[in-house]
């Protein structure tokens, strides 16, 4: 082991690579957004070793890591805290490995501490290894194709229908008693709307120039019978005052429960 | 030519085989891959435009169709173009039946009910006795049911259709006869008719054939 | 046996070809048409369930496999399912209108590989392998893709999910299952593909990992 290595000899050793190694190394120094991590610098960093990563000095690639940092910091770079916290533990572990074993210190030794970021840096370059053989496969879609028309499989999805004797009797009987029922319905006939009253209203509103009984607006064969009298007063009562709201006519009454009486307005431009 | 070199980087080393069309099995199989992959059916002057120069795709059809001869999918002409399809006989495996099981709706129930109990009767009739218009469907879906057919025209003026309930229907509701069916009286008896519904009842909105029914009471409360 | 008679009424006179199933040659003919139409793998439950009763699309499979050896376009397996697909050396020949699979970073490729390596797996163990925080995407990303899944959760404190690799990332890899993945015996003889704590770490979540571990990865090929 080259304990004695320090930040400087890293420098220097880079120079001995030659061109292309000097501008990996800027490129280490200037871009560190280009690595994914401490893990991927210490990675990169442990090739300048050009050892198998089982035998790779741990010692010396701390004191690489640290010496990167510290030119991270003289050029004033940001850099992210994972790589301080791996600055700080790689100090920690160079301290380990440079003193002798202190046998009332807890903990993990060193040496296993080395051990461990060695397999660590093995690991991350086989997975690294083996994406690359992942993506070099033959693909779906790129080198291997399926097929071009699928012919899905269609749903055939049939409805049956059903009924019991029980429904159907029913259905009759719910039909027989709005027979029985339609007297009711055939209320309608004592039952003067509002829209028939407001049709009618409208038709002699013109001839009304003069204050006339509300009464006396109630359709023809309306005024006798009790139930349609009420009818047709409710829905005339309501169409004039739909009228007034239109602007159509006027309404007064003198006194509470007073003849209600209506007049077309003067004005009588609001006619349509 | 020499683009050829560019495809198949791995040709042997004879020169005379670069510029030789692949084997003619070697060229069946192309074809069969192309015709596997390509999203619509393929013409031979496609598939020559595909392979490697000097190939004939349509030899290659040839043998590639007899292969497939009887077999599970075949290697049909598609107007000039050709295509891989399931052997018609096979058409039943890309299917996949559900049967699935609903009520009648009650229009429709209604209108098997005025048919069993008034047949033979017309469209006009049903739509009195209902008090709402019966849409095309209902018809047409109980026809098609088989549970009504189409009676006798009626002598009357415009010689309306008529419709009648069919032996499937009796046999579905386990009937002998349409006579059969319990009348007004027995239907009472059995409850059937006690509830009268009430006021109001039939403005339900429940039915889409309903809405015209209750249009004198939706008019008491319009506006 | 009886209550097959139930279900196929329009059966044939003979009885016995009423229990038979079709010969076998009908069966890889079956098998190679619901096969070829589908763009998707199909599992060996699901032939059984389109094809008529009694069907053993799993010979099937054996004999219509090896009928496509060496052809153009292949039966190949993908996890428990099976599909056509065509012969990898005539990629060539096709064009590459399909989608090319999206530019993945770096990030996401090495993450696929992680998971695939090292299923089942949990996002800490990932971002321990990789020394750098998983970002949320990247998992978007690749489960988006339908390369990854959720697995089981992690018996450990906190439960944590775990991602596994799905039957469509061995399709669109080429992989019969998961333990095809290139090198993986090597990684596994090598124990890059332990779970090594760091040193001082407790080891007790360790011992209940390596129980689950051959638990996920059977899972893999359950469904």
């Amino acid at each position: 082991m080259s304990d004695e290595t320090s930040t400087d000899d890293v420098d220097t050793s880079w120079e001995t690579e030659g061109v292309e190694a000097r501008l990996a190394a800027e490129a280490l120094i200037v871009d560190v957004d280009g690595f994914e991590g401490p893990l991927d610098l210490l990675l990169t960093l442990s090739r300048t070793q050009k050892v198998d990563l089982r035998k790779v000095s741990v010692l010396q690639l701390a004191e690489q890591y640290l010496g990167f940092i510290e030119k991270a910091k003289e050029l004033r770079l940001e850099l992210a805290a994972d790589y301080l916290v791996m600055a700080a533990w790689l100090a920690f572990l160079k301290s380990r490995l440079l003193l002798p074993p202190d046998p009332t210190e807890e903990g993990p030794s060193g040496e296993e501490l080395a051990a461990h970021l060695a397999f660590q840096l093995e690991r991350l370059s086989a997975m690294r290894e083996a994406s690359a053989k992942l993506m070099a496969r033959d693909q779906l879609g790129r080198d291997f194709f399926a097929r071009g028309i699928p012919e899905d499989v269609t749903r055939i999805r049939k409805v049956t229908y059903t009924a019991t004797l029980l429904d159907l009797m029913q259905a009759y009987a719910r039909i027989k008693t709005k027979d029985e029922f339609r007297p009711f319905v055939m209320d309608r006939e004592n039952v003067f709307t509002m829209e028939q009253a407001l049709d009618r209203m409208r038709g002699l509103i013109g001839f009304a120039g003069e204050w006339s009984d509300l009464t006396s607006w109630l359709p023809e064969g309306w005024e006798t019978d009790p139930v349609k009298r009420r009818s047709a007063t409710a829905a005339t009562f309501a169409a004039s005052l739909e009228l007034a709201k239109a602007g159509q006519i006027e309404l007064r009454q003198g006194e509470v429960f007073a003849p209600i009486q209506i007049r077309k307005r003067a004005d009588g431009d609001r006619r349509n | 030519m020499t683009e050829e070199t560019d495809t198949k980087p791995s040709a042997p080393p004879e020169n005379d085989s670069l510029f030789e069309a692949p084997p003619m099995g070697e060229q069946e199989r192309m074809v069969e891959a192309i015709l596997f992959a390509s999203a619509e059916p393929i013409t031979v002057r496609e598939l020559e435009a595909r392979m490697p120069h000097g190939s004939d795709p349509a030899e290659a059809l040839v043998y590639l169709r007899k292969r497939y001869e009887g077999r599970g999918v075949q290697v049909v002409k598609v107007g000039d173009a050709w295509a891989v399809r399931t052997a018609g006989d096979l058409g039943f495996l890309m299917q996949k039946e559900t049967v699935e099981t609903r009520k009648l709706s009650r229009a429709a129930i209604e209108t098997l009910a005025i048919v069993a109990y008034h047949q033979p009767v017309t469209r006009a009739e049903i739509e009195e006795i209902r008090g709402v218009s019966v849409s095309r469907g209902t018809v047409d879906q109980l026809i098609e049911m088989e549970w009504i057919r189409f009676g006798r025209r009626r002598m009357t003026p415009g010689r309306p259709v008529t419709y009648v309930v069919t032996q499937h229907f009796l046999d579905h509701f386990g009937l002998e006869n349409a006579r059969d069916l319990p009348g007004l009286k027995e239907l009472r008896a059995a409850g059937l008719l006690d509830n009268r519904p009430p006021p109001g009842a039939d403005a339900l909105p429940d039915d889409e054939d309903e809405d015209e029914s209750p249009k004198g009471q939706n008019e008491l409360f319009e506006d």
